[in-house]
């Protein structure tokens, strides 16, 4: 009989009102200033460098190797190197800038990076007026300490935390037992000598 | 005025309905005049037309089949205009006026019905 | 509007009397109903559609009213990748709103061109042919990203005087709110920018 | 489904002065492709649409492809009279091979599900001589994907239906998916400029000189 | 042509002329800058030419100079409603060129994401469609609110809600966080509740079957011919279903039906991806429950610095629109000679003008809306 869908839909429309006020899951609205959706831990946007220790220039983890810069798709991060005063490569970036209104936050850089030097965070309330400085985000600006990537996310900071703690162990046993060799070689010739 | 003419509450209804609608409208006019002046421009008065320059004008002719329903409206229109007195006084009206205007109103109906039936609604 | 004035109209307002001036009047009026454009370009249209959705309610700003036609609307939500095809008609659209108009460039392709930014038919950023108000980065931003950039234009309308010097140009009879409209030329768009919006500074080439 | 060589076979059978080859795909999934001479193309393809065991019912995509001009540097053993007397000389040569445009179309079978036989279309140059004959009367769906085609890398399809620019305004000039294809450059504001962008953002925009690279 | 409409201009001023308007790139029904130039006779649409191009971002001009890596994202603003099953194909093709073997784990997690993908693709399109027949707002509402629950599953597995950029060649990025597939459970187990009111608040309804039944009908040879794929070739009675025809990945393991429409109108292409996805959640549960345990990438592939050797793949998939296609031509380079990708919204609307001819403006609306258009897509 004619009407009879109709009389179906706004039963499901009622449905939904009285819903709303018994099931959460019917008045999904959240507050946006006051409440905010509590993003996931695997969430990114855009890219930080994470410094160890907490003074942010000396302790910073990038070595300036440049491979998040041309590994990067849209080609916005800028990496020039620092050179001590007799003009040898120092292992940290004089300049190291990425352009937040170019980056498309798909994490390349934080997977290429063998230094785990760069990581992607969750911050997204970035709007602003202007666009030439604001979005052009220098070094001091990336910097943030190791402890604020355990904050936001745990687990893949403790799984860094432990391959890097692994690498460091694995280059001490490397350096003693080259050192061993090193005394071992050194030492047999003065026996030889005699 | 001790006792007021019958008419003069349409005076009052008259200078109420032109009053109301001017004070917005004069305030609109003075703050134009004091804040905000109209600045129209050919670029901003230009035709709308999904973005794009519209070539081409809108002024043609339709089709002339359109002007049934246009008769048929009015003549439906007219009808109304009739009725609505006769809606505001029908109590007190003897059987008589009723069934006159029930005449009026089937001899419209039967009209419709043969439009209707002839298909001259069908958009085609 | 010294501080002992302020905190009168804060103790009046709490005890139920509210003054106000007409400026604050007329800004807090037009700050809360900002009608956006309904001008989807890329991916950033479906966020800011799910931004009018029933979650992140784009409604509580007063804005959830999108005008499909430019005559209605007084913000325009640049969401997506304006490539040099479309720029015309973007700065068309902008010439037919009516005056108090405000743009705000939605994710890093309508800021900057974004990923997209190397293509040979894509504009790098809305601002070459139209003043743009806030810029939104993200690719594409979160809904939440575009209430925080909605609110920060409501907070930019709510500190517009209406007389005075730096009064806004809707407000100034000399200032024209229209800009000339590309055409297509060859290979690119003629003229590739407007002098009078785009003003870029000097590029930084140190160390190259 | 018939190899590549089966059906170059029955297609020489049906036509035999067309030109079919077989142009071998190194990579692991072998999907080898056969050239199809520009003459025969149409009839070609109607036979492969019509026949009833082939039954390619279903032309899936239709690709560009721009092979510009290459320098093959060969290593040619030439008969020299060097200073009075014969002798073998390996001389280096640089040849320069004719780029060419090709059209690539994979075709399948929706009645008899099977997979791609892909046909390649090459014209004679890349400047003058790029026309080909247009496949939409046999399969509509290659009308779009050849506009496309026509419109990048400017391949003119004879009796297409609508042959005018897909993608890119109709005043365009050039094609801009052909790999000698310079854009126009609006760099002035390039924070973060390296190799490529870095490339064109130095390039002198058309007369005026080089951005100013502060030393 | 249909009879009775004819184009030429017309002589008898009691027909009334042709209005030749553009429904153009600002369209609030074009879902988003595409753009039709129609001839309209009263309301009758006597031509209609689709112009393209006003999205055209040089993703394949992009994709020559960028690495093979570093295409993934790019993928994903291709059809940016299901950003999943662009990965899958573009990697699908990379495999196809380099000969990785894919892990049996990622196989499961790809089917599991692709599927999530194509009901959240098919939620969108129904809120889109009825919105376009004028149903304001409310089924739109629905839709959302169901596609915001897949997305923070999205969120949580990936990193991002609609840029997901998640496949690697010869596997996936990262192995799925703990407690991920309990919420996959708990989404997919809530999900047939929402179809059911779905179902009951639109199938029925007067006005929908009044708008959508006998409206921009495709014939099954025309459908074939056009090379139109996904679920428009299904409406039309074309029972082409590539996870069926070319069984690619493991969906030859499970056991799923693959809906077929008689009419191929708009009503037929709306109900069919309604089936489709109780289909989708059918193969959903039976991936979670064979969900093996271990490696999620082929060891020996490389995402960095692949170098395919020299030579060319088709990889194609079924996407939630079409078959979505991937065409390399490798030199031995870092990054492809020629990359093509096969847009299924750009070929099903070679018949939009087929199936408008004749028709008032509003079903025209209708018809595309139906189609389901991604700009990103049919422009790239």
């Amino acid at each position: 009989m004619l009407g009879t869908g109709i009389l179906r839909g706004l039963k499901e429309t009622a449905r939904n009102v009285i819903g709303s006020f018994r099931e959460k899951d019917r008045l999904p609205t959240v507050m946006y200033p006051e409440e905010t959706v509590k993003t996931k831990e695997n969430f990114r946007t855009f890219p930080f460098l994470v410094y160890d220790g907490d003074h942010a220039m000396p302790g910073l983890r990038c070595v300036s190797c440049r491979i998040c810069e041309k590994e990067c798709p849209p080609q916005c991060i800028f990496i020039i190197q620092e050179r001590d005063e007799n003009n040898k490569a120092v292992k940290h970036p004089r300049v190291f800038d990425i352009d937040f209104s170019v980056c498309m936050q798909c994490g390349i850089c934080a997977e290429v990076c063998p230094f785990d030097a760069i990581k992607m965070d969750n911050i997204y309330e970035l709007a602003g007026e202007d666009r030439f400085t604001g979005l052009l985000v220098d070094k001091h600006r990336l910097a943030k300490s190791n402890h604020y990537y355990h904050q936001i996310k745990p687990t893949e900071a403790n799984e860094v935390d432990g391959r890097l703690a692994e690498d460091k162990r694995k280059a001490e046993e490397a350096a003693k037992a080259k050192a061993a060799a090193a005394a071992a070689k050194a030492a047999p010739p003065p026996t030889a000598a005699t | 005025m001790d006792n007021p003419s019958p008419y003069w509450f349409l005076v009052v209804f008259g200078a109420v309905a032109l009053v109301f609608p001017l004070i917005p409208l004069g305030l609109a006019r003075l703050w134009f005049l004091v804040f905000s002046p109209q600045k129209p421009s050919k670029e901003k008065n230009a035709v709308y037309e999904c973005g794009l320059e519209s070539k081409g004008d809108s002024w043609l002719q339709m089709k002339v089949h359109y002007y049934l329903y246009a008769i048929v409206f009015l003549i439906v229109d007219v009808e109304a205009v009739f009725l609505i007195p006769f809606a505001a006084a029908y109590a007190s009206l003897p059987i008589g006026a009723i069934v006159a205007m029930l005449f009026f109103v089937l001899l419209v109906a039967e009209g419709l019905v043969w439009a209707w039936g002839r298909g001259f609604l069908e958009w085609k | 509007m010294t501080e002992a004035d302020e905190k009168t109209i804060q103790d009046l307002r709490r005890s139920g009397i509210l003054l106000t001036t007409l400026e604050d009047l007329y800004n807090w009026g037009r700050s809360n109903s900002v009608w956006p454009l309904q001008f989807g370009l890329a991916c950033c249209a479906i966020e800011m559609i799910a931004a009018s959705m029933s979650r992140f309610d784009i409604a509580r700003f007063g804005s959830e009213v999108f005008r499909p036609s430019p005559r209605q609307a007084d913000l325009m939500i640049v969401s997506g990748t304006v490539t040099k095809k479309m720029a015309p008609q973007v700065v068309r659209l902008y010439n037919q709103m009516p005056e108090p108009k405000y743009v705000i460039a939605m994710g890093a392709c309508a800021i900057s061109g974004g990923p997209f930014k190397q293509g040979y038919n894509v504009l790098k950023g809305i601002d070459r042919y139209i003043p743009v108000d806030v810029h939104i980065p993200g690719c594409p931003p979160r809904p939440e990203a575009l209430l925080n950039g909605l609110m920060e234009l409501q907070e930019k309308i709510r500190e517009q005087n209406l007389t005075g010097e730096n009064r806004p140009h809707h407000l100034r009879s000399d200032v024209s709110g229209e800009f000339p409209v590309p055409e297509f030329g060859a290979c690119d768009l003629e003229p590739p920018s407007n002098p009078a919006v785009w003003t870029p500074p000097e590029p930084i080439r140190e160390g190259l | 489904m018939e190899s590549a060589e089966q059906l170059r076979d029955r297609l020489l059978a049906a036509f035999p002065e067309a030109r079919v080859e077989v142009l071998a795909n190194p990579a692991p999934v072998a999907q080898h492709s056969l050239i199809i001479g520009a003459t025969h193309a149409v009839q070609i393809a109607t036979l492969l649409r019509d026949d009833p065991d082939l039954a390619f019912d279903y032309a899936s995509n239709v690709t560009g492809v721009d092979r510009p001009d290459q320098e093959i540097k060969e290593k040619v053993t030439v008969k020299e009279t060097v200073d009075g007397e014969e002798k073998e000389v390996t001389k280096e040569v640089t040849r320069t091979e004719p780029g060419y445009l090709e059209a690539v179309y994979h075709l399948y079978s929706m009645a008899k599900r099977h997979g791609p036989v892909i046909l390649r279309l090459r014209t004679e140059n890349r400047t003058d001589k790029v026309t080909l004959p247009s496949l939409t009367p046999v399969w509509r769906s290659c009308e779009f994907q050849e506009r496309e085609i026509y419109d990048l890398f400017g391949i003119v399809f004879e009796d297409h239906p609508d042959l005018r620019r897909l993608l890119m305004w109709d005043d365009f000039e050039g094609h801009p998916m052909r790999k000698d294809y310079v854009e126009p450059d609006d760099y002035e504001w390039e924070p973060t400029p390296h190799d490529a962008v870095l490339i064109k953002a130095k390039r002198p925009a058309d007369g005026e000189e080089a951005a100013p690279l502060a030393p | 042509m249909i009879p009775g409409v004819s184009i030429e201009e017309k002589t008898d001023p009691l027909q009334g002329q042709i209005l030749e308007v553009s429904m153009g790139p600002h369209h609030p029904s074009t879902h988003g800058v595409f753009r039709m130039d129609v001839k309209l006779d009263g309301e009758r649409i006597v031509s209609l030419k689709p112009v393209f191009g006003y999205l055209h971002r040089n993703h394949e001009k992009i994709a020559e100079d960028v690495s093979y890596l570093g295409s993934i994202p790019y993928t994903d603003r291709l059809d940016y409603l299901c950003s999943l099953t662009n990965n899958w194909a573009y990697c699908l093709a990379v495999e196809k060129l380099s000969g990785f073997e894919i892990p049996e784990r990622a196989e499961y997690i790809r089917v599991i994401v692709g599927e999530l993908t194509r009901l959240v693709n098919h939620t969108c399109l129904m809120g889109f469609f009825v919105q376009d027949l004028g149903a304001m707002g409310t089924p739109l509402m629905y839709a959302f609110r169901e596609r915001e629950k897949i997305l923070d599953l999205f969120e949580g597995l990936t990193g991002a809600r609609m840029m997901c950029n998640y496949m690697r060649f010869g596997g996936v990025r990262c192995d799925l966080p703990v407690g991920w597939i309990d919420e996959v459970k708990k989404v997919i187990a809530a999900f047939p509740r929402f179809l059911d009111e779905f179902e009951s608040l639109l199938t029925q309804n007067e006005i929908l079957i009044a708008r959508a039944q006998g409206v921009g009908v495709l014939s099954k040879e025309l459908a074939i011919n056009a090379g139109i794929t996904g679920p428009c070739l299904r409406a039309s009675g074309v029972g082409h279903d590539l996870r069926k025809v070319d069984a690619y990945s493991i969906y030859s393991r499970f056991d799923f039906k693959v809906p077929i429409g008689a009419h191929g109108d708009c009503y037929d292409r709306f109900m069919i991806r309604l089936l489709e996805m109780r289909e989708s959640l059918k193969i959903l549960d039976q991936a979670i429950a064979a969900l093996p345990s271990g490696q999620i990438i082929d060891p020996k592939a490389k995402s960095r610095g692949l170098r395919p050797k020299a030579g060319e793949a088709y990889g194609r998939i079924e996407a939630p629109k079409g078959e979505l296609g991937f065409y390399l031509i490798s030199e031995g380079g870092p990054s492809p000679y020629r990359y093509r990708v096969r847009p299924p919204s750009l070929i099903n609307l070679t018949v939009l003008e087929d199936m408008c001819l004749g028709g008032t403006v509003a079903d025209a609306i209708a018809t595309l809306g139906s189609i389901d258009i991604v700009l990103g897509e049919v422009d790239r």
